[in-house]
């Protein structure tokens, strides 16, 4: 049943991507739907495929292509492949739902069809990454993924500022296939096979290289902070329902390497999991703290990509810690709580994504200062968006509390465990982490709070009306996973065999449910029934107009003071004067600039300089015939004189 | 045995004549003067190579003898008068990188750091230390030769460069080990080839492109009617 | 089986007498000459197949002076394929020179003479068995390219020639030298002295590993000119930029690919030595600085055919690398390297060559809405540099992965360094391509009509690559396999 | 069966007692200021005034305004559960789990501030962007708080910490004490006492917490009241039961509990007044000072883990 669902996935997709590019040019809306259709369809195989093999708990192992005797792509689906296969397959085909009429929108015929084409060849690479057995085909099907996201970012490619985020995209993804590489291939050096199995009798130093190396390489995947420029640069500038795609999943497969490679590869070493910590929680403190002072919609959602990212590393470090202190059960917890923070992450944040792709359709906008009052308008695209910024909040009855919570607990289960050292570590990190989730809570009051309630701040808002059922049923079905996997999580774990020490979110629910009840009750019994609409209280100002309202830059703005040295804000102003004495002032304007600190002191510079560098070594060859002989004479001297003395 | 003290004095004056042309040939200006050089250059080699037929009868040594005096002795240098005919270029005055002074003194240290560096191996192969010193000159005028191309402005002195190297390595072979006859002869027959494209394009270099093109033509009529 | 041998030269004579012959005017001419050509190449192709199936490896022609072997055959096969596509494609590109005036009509007979006698010189090159012959051979080849790249009518064309010959010749020179030292070191090891790859091969354990060493450098010299090993490649960039794109092909393609092949040939005997390490740390060093200078000489580009030679530059820094490391499956990859290198090269310079005759220019800036009035070239371009870059589903990918593989055997920092230089060049690909692609402007341009003879052999080109890519061939498999037992490794 | 009962005590006796608690701070600091003050039961009266009065909705408000208040009172209600007043039950599933009963309140916190921005006001607006920003820094300093407790009485769940206070005297032990003052200073802070914000006035710029409900009349300001009322008392319950667990029982025999209704309705206005003179004693402190304040409170909780690692 398996090995037919898995191969007919394995042939649809390739199938769907070149009848696509082959009929790029000519194909109208209807064909593009049934492509639309059956990607939905493959979507589903693999779903259903992953959620038998999860179930089964055997590993599932298929060869179905063999390049040559050494290189051959197959495929072994375990417990931990099947959980992140079943996650991106479910995001995949909620976003495959949505994008039935999300296509429509943007770009001319033969742009769609491109996109609908490459997007298959991207579901399908990220699948296949996850269900490799050899670094060969790990590595074969990551580049693809790579360059097929490239290919997705570049849709929009009028834009100057999609063609800005598009190349360094590309950089910072090769950049992480040299990582990748570096560490397969020193693996494949020692071990010398290409498939992945424990690495058993590597010294330590060689381990350590490894790792980090591989470690790197994963992080820049997944947007953890020194290298997370590229992740709000590509997630704003790709159609919405990419980016859903490429925040909710692709960022998961590096995530899926990290455990891949930390669980079973290597036996992790108690530093290895200090350094993940401390990338974690600074990568979600500041991931969340530049998500404040953010009002591009998308760039936001983007931030808090990082900052969730940031989470499940924390979990990730602790598990590492704890494994390599030998607490079996506090280590099955905190990497449970990371796994479980990621599946929740790819459905609200796929969700969030979704959802905000339908405002942008809608208002035409990106800026969220620019939105506002859209719940009445759109009032199920803003429910949607309440359950995503609820969940992404960690707020009790949904998914991402628990998750969360679950971290909370091996944190505070830790203190009576470990060292004095790695005590001071956790409560800080647990200070930090505390601190992360608090701030999210606040951004996604500002979210909501500016997008969709009060009244529209501008002439696209007042005219946006709700985007059509597919969408909404896309989303839908993130909203409910988020619901269901929140409110029974304590029941999933209990069949999956993992007892946990968690509060179970159904009696809780339960509990709220009856309480909800008897207010209502009595309210409805003692409270008088009449409601009146009058005009909000403005201090006695009759003409109530949306300038009165508070702004995103406003709600956010006491936390940019608290925080002002993380964000260096520098305040710029330039004035023109009449005279020149400078006494008759004309006009002038003043900003507040946020420092761009990884950008102006880590990015730039590092470019710049290979810039000027290969601009000097361009320079040397641009030259005529006597000294192209002078190089060869210097060059002959040189060799002779090394063969005299080496030989 | 006195005999064979005479032959290597004779050879090692050779030696001293042809050393002294690759000097002339790095300082020289005026072209013909260089073409002059160059063939009494050959000369000289040719006659090292009969001496050492003289000394152990190897018939191609007579053979290349006679191939260096017909081909680089006579026909190259006509080739060369009458390219510089056409191309009506006196004298090649500007020097780049190093005046005469300073290639003189790097070719009379590249001379040394040869000598220093590949005595011990060429010794294993060529047996006494004459033929060591003739394999010696043979590279050193070779780099010199290659001194010559990157430090004179025209074409045509480079053209000249090229050659001497050729007869640096020609040197080098009569030493070390000569090559098959017939490999020697398409390496001389090569290197007419390489002059005369050389020449044409130095020619197209200085005159329009349509002059050069219907040069480059006449050119391969004749090659074609052959 | 003297026979074959003589097939390839009285093919090469009819069509040359053929050619010699008085000519129809203009456009009449190109054509027939043109077909001529064609047929020439497709003859060679057919021949070279027949001795790839029939002919046993190790036989002697011609008094042991031209021989054939795996590696031979293999390497045939690669330049008449080559070499037949580029004499399709030059039928429609030579044409739309002529029209546009950068090629005369009385140029086409010595275009078509050198293109021809080029094809014949680089077949004996690889036939050759003697060292020496070879080596004239590559002279020969460095003349007739000269011409070609000549035939264009524009001054800078001569300058590049001639630098490309003065470059070449001057470390050919020190090769001869190199001879010279081999033939002496074998006379006296082995009694009588020889230069044939197949008596150097079996008496390669008795020489004496210091002179062999000094010799191996100084023939080194001049085949990393012929192939573009950095101190010595400055001629490359210039030469692929100035002449027309179908001379850059076999320039790229082929050219350096003899170069190569020499090397190869070289290390094979000095394996046998006791002193090969010294040799592989000399080809990985100036492997790495190959790649080194072209990727870092990649980003300021602004001539897409400069662009793609530093890409080939890059290429041949990799082979040696791969050469240098020296265990079989680095030098079974490096074979596989040379085929999917040629034949991206080949796609590449197509599609630059379409591009430069819709905007008569090569620099990046004129190409304005490219997709839309080329969109095979684009596109050719696109996917040309998404392989060249080793992008998965193309074969340059599996021969990258596979040699680095072999270099994090020989020494993990070379690897790091390799690594982040490809990372380089991906992003000035990138970085030009995006800036490229995406020109927009209003003003109209004429669209360059490519015609069929131009557009089949890209298409050919781009199925084969993406089959190569994804489907590895058992016959192509056993060749390789057998030319590196061939080769002793 | 036990938690059934323990459940309907615990919340019909949190819902009494709160209001209490409300109005005798309110006269303990007229006392201070010299004035007699409002009657003890005029929170319940002003409760039943409230409950009679008609809504009035905003015309930009939206169904956040409305399903608010519910969602506030039902958070808190089940918060409740978690902190057990009078009677200790046998743990159930993780009810009384430290995390949880925060984030209960968080939840109750998000949604006022949502409600705070739905009606359009300029004050809604600043309210729940300070309300936000002050409960974000406050956070670490509550979650740590409750750690160094968890770490001094080994648990991480409150029903078990009220049980281990009950058995041994917890009043000598230093560490105690020190987590106590950090919770007394989130008490403050929590219920939006004077030094954070006032609760009393109504002026634009002084209010946070008020501001979010300004916009709210009839049965659902009454609803936010109660829960606010509520909140207090759990946040009260919590030091005091640690510290002075005497009139806790364990099992649910009508006298036991009896005795600890009126023994806990005691110390819960104990520190009703405590906080009463506390309030008086200061002014309401500058906006970007209060970061200070929280540092102070997680000064004492490190010096707790300090002084537990130490021992």
């Amino acid at each position: 049943m398996q090995t037919n669902l898995f191969l007919a996935g394995l042939i649809l997709y390739p199938a769907i991507t070149i009848a696509a590019l082959a009929t790029s040019s000519k194909a109208k809306m209807f064909f593009r739907q049934t492509i639309l259709w059956l990607i939905l369809l493959a979507n589903l195989m693999f779903l259903v495929f992953s959620v038998i093999t999860f179930i089964s708990g055997r590993t599932f192992y298929i060869t179905p292509y063999q390049l040559t005797a050494s290189l051959q792509f197959d495929f072994a689906v375990d417990r931990l492949g099947a959980f992140f296969m079943g996650t991106t397959s479910l995001v995949a085909v909620s976003v495959s739902c949505y994008s039935l009429r999300y296509v429509e929108h943007s770009g001319t015929d033969a742009g769609k069809n491109v996109m609908a084409a490459i997007t298959s060849l991207f579901i399908l690479s990220m699948l296949l990454v996850i269900a490799s057995a050899n670094t060969f085909s790990f590595l074969f099907w990551w580049e693809i993924m790579s360059i097929a996201s490239f290919f997705l970012v570049m849709h929009e490619r009028d834009k100057s500022e999609t063609r800005k985020s598009a190349l360094f995209y590309l950089i910072m993804t090769q950049m992480s296939t040299v990582f990748l590489m570096f560490g397969f291939l020193a693996i494949y050096a020692v071990t010398g096979s290409f498939n992945i199995q424990p690495v058993s009798g590597i010294s330590l130093p060689l381990a350590s290289a490894i790792f980090l190396s591989l470690f790197i390489g994963f992080i820049i995947k997944a947007g953890v902070m020194p290298f997370h420029k590229w992740l709000p640069y590509a997630h704003s500038a790709s159609p919405s329902n990419i980016s859903a795609l490429m925040s909710g999943v692709m960022i998961k497969v590096a995530i899926y390497g990290i455990v891949r490679y930390l669980m079973i590869v290597f036996s992790p070493v108690w530093w290895w999991g200090l350094i993940i910590l401390v990338f974690g929680t600074f990568s979600a403190l500041l991931g969340v703290i530049y998500a404040l002072k953010e009002h591009d919609l998308k760039k936001l959602l983007a931030y808090h990509s990082i900052e969730n990212i940031g989470i499940i590393l924390i979990g990730i470090g602790l598990y590492a810690i704890f494994r390599s202190y030998g607490l079996q059960d506090l280590a099955t917890l905190s990497l449970l709580g990371g796994l479980f923070h990621t599946f929740n992450h790819a459905m609200f944040k796929s969700l969030l994504f979704l959802t905000a792709g339908s405002v942008v359709n809608a208002t035409g906008t990106r800026n969220i200062e620019e939105m506002g009052g859209l719940l009445k308008t759109m009032p199920y695209t803003g429910v949607l968006f309440l359950v995503g910024s609820v969940a992404i909040a960690a707020l009790p009855p949904l998914n991402g509390f628990v998750s969360e919570l679950m971290i909370f607990q091996s944190f505070l289960q830790s203190f009576t465990v470990v060292g004095p050292l790695l005590k001071i570590v956790m409560f800080a990190g647990l200070a930090l982490f505390a601190l992360t989730s608090a701030l999210a809570a606040a951004c996604f009051v500002k979210a909501f709070g500016i997008v969709f309630l009060a009244m529209p701040r501008s002439e696209a808002a007042r005219k946006a009306t709700e985007v059509s059922p597919y969408m909404l049923f896309g989303s839908a079905i993130l909203a409910v996973c988020c619901i269901f996997s929140g409110i029974f999580s304590y029941q999933i774990f209990m069949a999956l065999g993992y007892n946990l020490a968690i509060p179970d979110m159904m009696l809780i629910g339960l509990l709220l449910l009856i309480a909800l009840i008897t207010v209502w009750l009595a309210v409805r019994v003692f409270a008088n029934r009449k409601t009146r609409i009058s005009e909000t209280w403005g201090c006695g100002l009759t003409s109530q107009n949306s300038r009165m309202e508070y702004t995103a830059s406003g709600f956010s703005e006491p936390i940019l003071t608290i925080f002002r040295p993380v964000y260096r804000t520098n305040k710029w102003s330039e004035r023109w004067f009449f005279d020149a004495g400078n006494s008759l002032f004309k006009n002038g304007h003043a900003a507040i600039r946020t420092f761009k600190l990884f950008e102006e002191k880590i990015y730039l510079p590092v470019a710049r300089f290979v810039q000027r560098f290969s601009l000097y070594v361009a320079n040397l060859q641009d030259v005529d015939l006597d000294t192209y002989i002078l190089y060869s004479f210097i060059a002959i001297i040189v060799l002779v004189l090394t063969m005299g003395w080496l030989v | 045995m006195t005999e064979t003290i005479v032959f290597s004095n004779i050879v090692k004056i050779l030696f001293v004549f042809v050393l002294g042309t690759a000097a002339l040939v790095i300082t020289r200006r005026t072209l013909s003067s260089l073409f002059t050089i160059y063939s009494i250059q050959s000369w000289f080699i040719a006659i090292i190579a009969m001496i050492l037929y003289l000394n152990n009868h190897a018939v191609t040594l007579l053979l290349i003898a006679l191939l260096t005096v017909a081909s680089k002795a006579i026909v190259i240098p006509a080739v060369l008068r009458r390219i510089q005919f056409s191309m009506n270029i006196k004298r090649d005055l500007e020097f780049r990188y190093l005046t005469p002074i300073g290639s003189l003194l790097v070719s009379a240290v590249l001379v040394f750091l040869v000598y220093r560096l590949f005595s011990q191996y060429l010794l294993t192969i060529s047996g006494d230390s004459l033929l060591l010193f003739g394999a010696v000159i043979g590279i050193s005028l070779t780099l010199m030769g290659m001194l010559v191309i990157f430090t004179r402005r025209k074409i045509i002195t480079k053209i000249l460069g090229y050659l001497t190297m050729e007869n640096g390595v020609l040197l080098f072979s009569l030493f070390i080990a000569e090559l098959p006859f017939i490999v020697e002869v398409l390496i001389v027959i090569d290197l007419i080839m390489l002059i005369v494209l050389a020449a044409i394009l130095a020619f197209g270099i200085d005159s329009t492109v349509e002059v050069f093109h219907e040069k480059l033509n006449s050119f391969t009529n004749w090659f074609r009617d052959e | 089986m003297d026979l074959i041998l003589f097939a390839y030269i009285a093919a090469g004579v009819l069509i040359l007498s053929l050619m010699g012959r008085s000519l129809p005017e203009a456009s009449g001419r190109n054509s027939f000459l043109n077909t001529l050509t064609i047929i020439h190449s497709a003859i060679y192709l057919i021949i070279s197949t027949v001795i790839l199936v029939f002919v046993p490896s190790g036989t002697f022609y011609f008094n042991r002076y031209l021989f054939v072997d795996s590696l031979v055959t293999y390497e045939i096969v690669i330049a008449s394929a080559i070499f037949l596509l580029s004499a399709c494609y030059a039928r429609g590109y030579v044409r739309s020179l002529l029209e546009a005036g950068e090629i005369k009509a009385r140029e086409l007979r010595l275009f078509y003479i050198a293109f021809n006698l080029l094809l014949l010189t680089v077949i004996f090159a690889f036939l050759c068995n003697n060292l020496a012959l070879f080596w004239i051979l590559l002279e020969l080849t460095t003349i007739l390219s000269a011409v070609l790249i000549v035939t264009l009518n524009a001054k800078e064309n001569i300058l590049a020639a001639l630098k490309y010959v003065f470059t070449a010749s001057t470390a050919m020179l020190f090769s001869i030298i190199g001879l010279i030292v081999l033939f002496a070191v074998t006379s006296r090891a082995a009694g009588s002295g020889t230069l044939n790859w197949d008596v150097l091969m079996r008496e390669a354990n008795i020489l004496p590993p210091q002179l062999f060493t000094l010799s191996f450098i100084f023939i080194f010299i001049g085949f990393a000119a012929k192939a573009g090993i950095v101190p010595f490649h400055m001629w490359l960039p210039q030469a692929h930029a100035k002449a027309p794109s179908v001379i850059s092909v076999l320039l790229s393609a082929v050219l350096l690919n003899i170069g190569a092949y020499g090397i190869l040939r070289m290390y094979a005997v000095a394996h046998k030595t006791t002193s090969s390490h010294i040799i592989s740390i000399v080809l990985i060093v100036f492997g790495i600085l190959s790649i080194a200078v072209a990727a870092l000489s990649m980003l300021p580009r602004g001539n897409v055919k400069k662009l793609i030679a530093f890409s080939s530059i890059e290429h041949m820094g990799l082979i040696m690398v791969g050469i240098g490391i020296g265990t079989p499956v680095a030098i079974f990859w490096v074979l596989f390297h040379t085929l999917a290198h040629a034949l991206v090269k080949t796609q590449l310079f197509f599609s630059a060559g379409i591009l430069h005759q819709q905007y008569g220019s090569n620099q990046f800036d004129e190409m304005k809405n490219a997709l839309t009035l080329q969109p095979l070239a684009s596109w050719g371009l696109i996917t040309g540099s998404i392989a060249i870059i080793g992008v998965p589903l193309f074969p340059v990918f599996l021969s990258k992965l596979n040699i680095l593989t072999q270099l994090a055997g020989y020494s993990l920092p070379a690897l790091l360094i390799v690594l982040v230089l490809f990372l380089v060049v991906a992003g000035a690909f990138a970085a030009i391509l995006i800036r490229t692609f995406t020109q927009k402007s209003e003003s109209k341009y004429r669209t360059y009509r490519t015609s069929a003879s131009m557009t089949i052999p890209m298409l050919v080109l781009f199925a084969a690559i993406l089959l190569l890519g994804v489907y590895f061939p058992d016959g192509l498999h056993r060749i390789l396999d057998n030319i590196v037992d061939g080769l002793g490794f | 069966m036990d938690f059934v009962v323990y459940t309907l005590i615990n919340t019909i006796f949190v819902l009494l007692i709160s209001p209490l608690f409300m109005s005798l701070i309110k006269k303990v600091k007229a006392f201070v200021q010299g004035r007699r003050g409002p009657p003890l039961l005029q929170t319940y009266f002003m409760m039943g005034k409230l409950l009679k009065k008609e809504r009035v909705y905003s015309a930009n408000t939206s169904l956040v305004m409305r399903i608010t208040p519910y969602i506030e009172i039902i958070f808190i209600l089940v918060a409740s559960l978690s902190v057990p007043l009078v009677f200790i039950p046998q743990p159930v599933a993780g009810i009384g789990n430290v995390i949880l009963f925060l984030y209960l309140m968080v939840v109750a916190k998000f949604f006022m501030a949502l409600a705070g921005l739905d009606a359009g006001s300029t004050f809604g607006g600043m309210g729940s962007s300070r309300e936000m920003t002050f409960s974000a820094i406050v956070e670490p300093v509550v979650i740590v708080a409750f750690a160094a407790m968890g770490l001094v009485l080994k648990t991480a769940n409150l029903h078990q910490m009220f049980g281990i206070s009950l058995e041994s005297a917890l009043i000598t032990n230093p560490a105690v004490l020190l987590t106590s003052v950090s919770l007394f200073i989130i008490l403050i802070v929590e219920t939006s006492r004077i030094p954070v914000d006032n609760p009393e006035t109504h002026l634009e710029l002084t209010m946070i917490h008020e501001a979010m409900i300004l916009e709210y009349s009839g049965p659902d300001l009454a609803l936010m009241e109660i829960s606010h009322a509520v909140k207090q008392t759990l946040l009260i319950a919590i030091p005091v039961n640690i510290l002075v667990p005497w009139g806790l029982t364990a099992s649910p025999t009508v006298p036991g509990v009896l005795l600890a209704m009126i023994s806990f309705a005691l110390k819960g206005s104990l520190v009703a007044v405590i906080i009463g003179f506390f309030e008086s004693m200061f002014a309401k402190s500058r906006l970007f000072r209060l970061p200070g304040l929280f540092m102070l409170a997680l000064f004492f909780s490190f010096s707790t883990i300090l002084f537990e690692l130490l021992s």
